[in-house]
């Protein structure tokens, strides 16, 4: 795999940040994208601009298998079963709202339980919270311990014949923790228990196969997959897209129409009113190119060298704690600096070109249980390289030095 | 691509008079079909007798000239046949227009070759071959005895 | 208003469709996209990309403040009271799926009744219809005339004590009709009835004035108003839109959260959860500006121009049938060819270029009040030209032919 | 730009050491205030007494340096004030750093006004505007009795 040939397919790279080269660690935000993504947008809008589906001209057309070829790549990338299986939504949020309004009208009752975990994105939470103020469900949270893994045995005693769905990250956006869904989905299996995985932070860094994790549901987003915003994916199993009531209703999700009865259309298009950002689902289709084009493998290979090569350098600066330890780390990376706030760093280190998160990232449960108000997150994409790292770690020193640290 | 390849004089003719239109006498089996990207509408009425034969098969219906044509030229290659030839003609057709695979079956004499070949350059505009093939899908339906209501969205 | 100027703008109408130049007259399911917005959609994503609202790095904030620059130019296109009140959606049928549910939530009991009208394309009908499957609500029709315009004494007889929202297009897709806003909600402020107005298909081509209509939501789709895809718009009261429930749940539409209570950001934010279509709603300022540059009058003047000329000029070919004949018409031209449908038109038309709707345009109530199961549609944009409309009027003489109709 | 200007020393001192930390006993008003894009939170205790002169105010929070120095250097600057000059001051630097105009108030001592002025760099980094003016708001709200928290995403 070769850095550099990746880094040149980023145009972003070769701008400037004030001055400095850009050192863009915030990909667990969003991540960047691939001149191939931005030239099929560019080109379908200039070129074959339509809306799909509705009507039957040759742009129509045209566009509409465009639209579903970019369904059956998702197919192949995360291994559903059928393309019927993928949903496109405006992103994970929405995918996981679907799920959780959708299951939620006819499975949960009051008293009924919803299994989440400490990890949880608030993406991952709110939508069930809903479910706590509309139908009186109670909301689970199983535990981590300090290292960040969510500890699988409390899981599992927190299961009750009550629990009706068990909604879990597949990797932390905040500790990097690489959560062992399937195990999850084995015990929830045995219990009858369907299985959401937000996989926002997953999709773009490690291999996803749905058959073989063989969960429910599946949330991503696009944009974090180096694909264009306004764009999110939901595979559910067919037996639950069929059976679950409609989402959004509106244009295009319909069969038949009358004054006092309305029939819906088949899975997917029952889940995809109105009109869909169509040029942006086609263009996603080249950020799938691109990841197969480097292989999952070879992405998984150098941002774990680039994880550990930050994680060592980092922890010899002083008074830089690293958050959580978990047994499966991805390049998602938060720490604090003992004497400076999260906010003083991202702004201090900006001012080297480095782009890195500071606050809560959605995700103020976890921060609660680490006794953190705010954390500093630098995270990794398949574009970054060792000596963003460095300049990491120098721009680091530099807010000790500006903080007068010893 | 010629436009009178797609609408063929023999399509033009099927889709304004249309044959066997209406409700049979005493049809042993139904079935309804959709394709709600168009709305194209049909409902296919089937009567089988004790031999299993195809004794008759009528139709009611809205939609394009395609699906109008699609659906009359198939009830007049399926009358009078044996059930399995009927369904052997539906795969034939199916093969036909969705894989562009040769009409093979022997239980078609010239004529009717030439009608079923006339509903082929449907193949070129492929936002048309639902309305082609939604009589054929809701025959099967029929015969099958299936309560669904075939929707193309679903089949093709 | 030179109209070569504005059609060059446009990159698509420099292409073929089967050899011949592109006559798009659909432009009431997706309107073509000026150079100008393509260009910064593009310049964002290759120079500028990152997410808003959470990070603090030099590329957040200049994100950050450009996508409030969209929400400030459409507060002044629509003449809003303030940018709280407009809320990104992913499009029309989700913002006005979201006023459905949430109003429903607290405002709609069993034997409540909802007013709609016959003109409802399904994205204004099927949100509502669930609030009759979910609460035991009553959806009453206002029944149209047979020119397509709405009745307003029968509008106004089916107003009851029980009436708790009303909810009419501003334009038709079918018919071209300019419905009364101003005048219904006159009608429905007298009893304090709530009005949303969908505004998918009048944000293109008429002067919208939210204050003048004093309408409580008006919804709004990008994609038909020269925008990018995967952005819509929800204009609401802000007292409307604090008072309301939260609708999808997830980062970013917080401000607190613990394992047992959530409390929520104000508005807008309160409606935006998760990562926004970002690039496309900063695009979509330069859409406004496109349109401003014009200016709405010239767009109107134009526009009617080119409309009286296709009816006059389509009206006189044999057996063509023109749908509606409303009192104030747009350049929304739907017709029916005895002896050919619709779909069949559609096709013959596409081999001359020219890109036409055939089918029910997701009016189905309205299609069967007219009795007809489907119907063409050609419909116009500013870029459209008198010779668009020759060409359409001869593809249909064609029509005839190929059905060797006398 | 110069970091230096932003993190001046007299903010890294009260950023460290914020004066004025805790509840005060006896407070007659308070107030929360929040900011929800970086979490920063403070809760103001004021004590004005009988001729409204504030006879103490005191916080307690969480936050960045520049917002803990911000509160510090406020409770600093208003302590000892009447309630009108109190008010004064917080509009006074409210217009400094949003309006970046002059700081007019004549009730400031030097070394106040330099203290003050140590916050006007944040003007450069317009993310951080909303930590300094964060105990700000929440001053005012106290002082006019507000129950709601304040919150910066609404203010500012
Ligand atoms: C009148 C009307 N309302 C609503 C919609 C739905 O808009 P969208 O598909 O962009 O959500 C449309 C467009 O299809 C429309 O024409
Ligand atoms: C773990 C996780 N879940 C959910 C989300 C929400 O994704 P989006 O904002 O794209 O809807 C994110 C990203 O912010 C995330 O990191």
């Amino acid at each position: 795999m070769d850095i550099n040939l990746i880094k040149s397919q980023f145009p972003i790279f070769t701008k400037k940040i004030k001055g400095k080269p850009l050192v863009y660690l915030d990909s667990s935000n969003s991540s960047q994208k691939p001149t191939s993504v931005l030239n099929s947008l560019d080109y379908f809008y200039r070129n074959e601009f339509s809306n799909i589906g509705r009507s039957i001209h040759s742009l129509a057309v045209n566009a509409t298998n465009k639209y579903e070829e970019t369904r059956t790549s998702i197919k192949n990338f995360i291994n559903a079963n059928s393309k019927d299986e993928i949903v496109f939504t405006k992103n994970a949020t929405e995918s996981i709202n679907l799920v959780a309004s959708t299951f939620g009208q006819e499975n949960i009752k009051k008293g009924d339980e919803i299994l989440i975990t400490e990890l949880e994105h608030h993406s991952n939470y709110v939508p069930w919270h809903y479910l706590r103020e509309t139908k009186g469900a109670i909301i689970k949270f199983a535990p981590i311990n300090d290292d960040g893994d969510i500890i699988i045995s409390k899981l599992k005693e927190l299961i009750t014949s009550k629990t009706k769905i068990i909604a879990v990250t597949h990797l932390s956006n905040v500790t990097g923790t690489i959560v062992p869904i399937k195990e999850i989905v084995e015990i929830a299996r045995k219990k009858n228990i369907p299985v959401l995985v937000d996989g926002c932070q997953s999709a773009p860094h490690i291999k996803i196969d749905v058959k073989d994790l063989d969960c429910d549901f599946y949330a991503i987003s696009a944009h974090k997959v180096y694909g264009p915003t306004g764009v999110g994916i939901l595979y559910g199993k067919k037996k639950w897209l069929e059976k679950l009531p409609p989402y959004i209703g509106g244009g295009g999700m319909i069969n038949e129409v009358n004054k006092d009865k309305i029939t819906y259309a088949s899975v997917p298009e029952k889940y995809e009113a109105g009109t869909m950002p169509t040029a942006e689902v086609i263009a996603f289709n080249e950020s799938i190119k691109f990841m197969e084009s480097i292989g999952i493998q070879n992405i998984i290979k150098h941002e774990k060298e680039l994880t550990n090569y930050a994680l060592e350098k980092l922890k010899k600066i002083n008074s830089v704690k690293i958050i959580g330890n978990p047994k499966n780390k991805a390049g998602v990376i938060s720490f604090v600096i003992k004497g400076i706030h999260p906010h003083d760093i991202s702004t201090i280190v900006d001012e080297e070109g480095v782009a890195i998160r500071a606050g809560h990232h959605c995700c103020q449960i976890l921060h609660n249980r680490l006794n953190l108000s705010a954390t500093a997150r630098a995270s990794i994409g398949v574009y970054n390289t060792k000596e963003d790292i460095d300049i990491l770690c120098k721009a680091i020193e530099n807010c000790r030095k500006v903080f007068e640290l010893k | 691509m010629d436009l009178k390849e797609l609408y063929q004089d023999i399509i033009l003719e099927h889709g304004k008079s249309p044959k066997n239109f209406g409700k049979c006498e005493k049809y042993t089996h139904e079935a309804k079909g959709h394709n709600p990207l168009c709305g194209d509408q049909v409902h296919v009425y089937l009567k089988l007798n004790n031999e299993k034969n195809v004794d008759n098969v009528t139709f009611e219906g809205t939609g394009c000239a395609i699906s109008i044509a699609s659906t009359s030229i198939m009830t007049e290659l399926v009358k009078g046949k044996s059930l399995e030839t009927a369904k052997k003609i539906v795969i034939d057709f199916l093969n036909m227009i969705k894989n562009t695979q040769e009409i093979k079956s022997n239980d078609l004499d010239e004529d009717q070759k030439i009608k079923i070949m006339s509903l082929s350059g449907v193949k070129q505009y492929p936002m048309r071959v639902k309305c082609a093939t939604l009589a054929w899908h809701t025959l099967t339906s029929a015969i099958n005895g299936k309560k669904e209501e075939v929707n193309t969205e679903v089949i093709d």
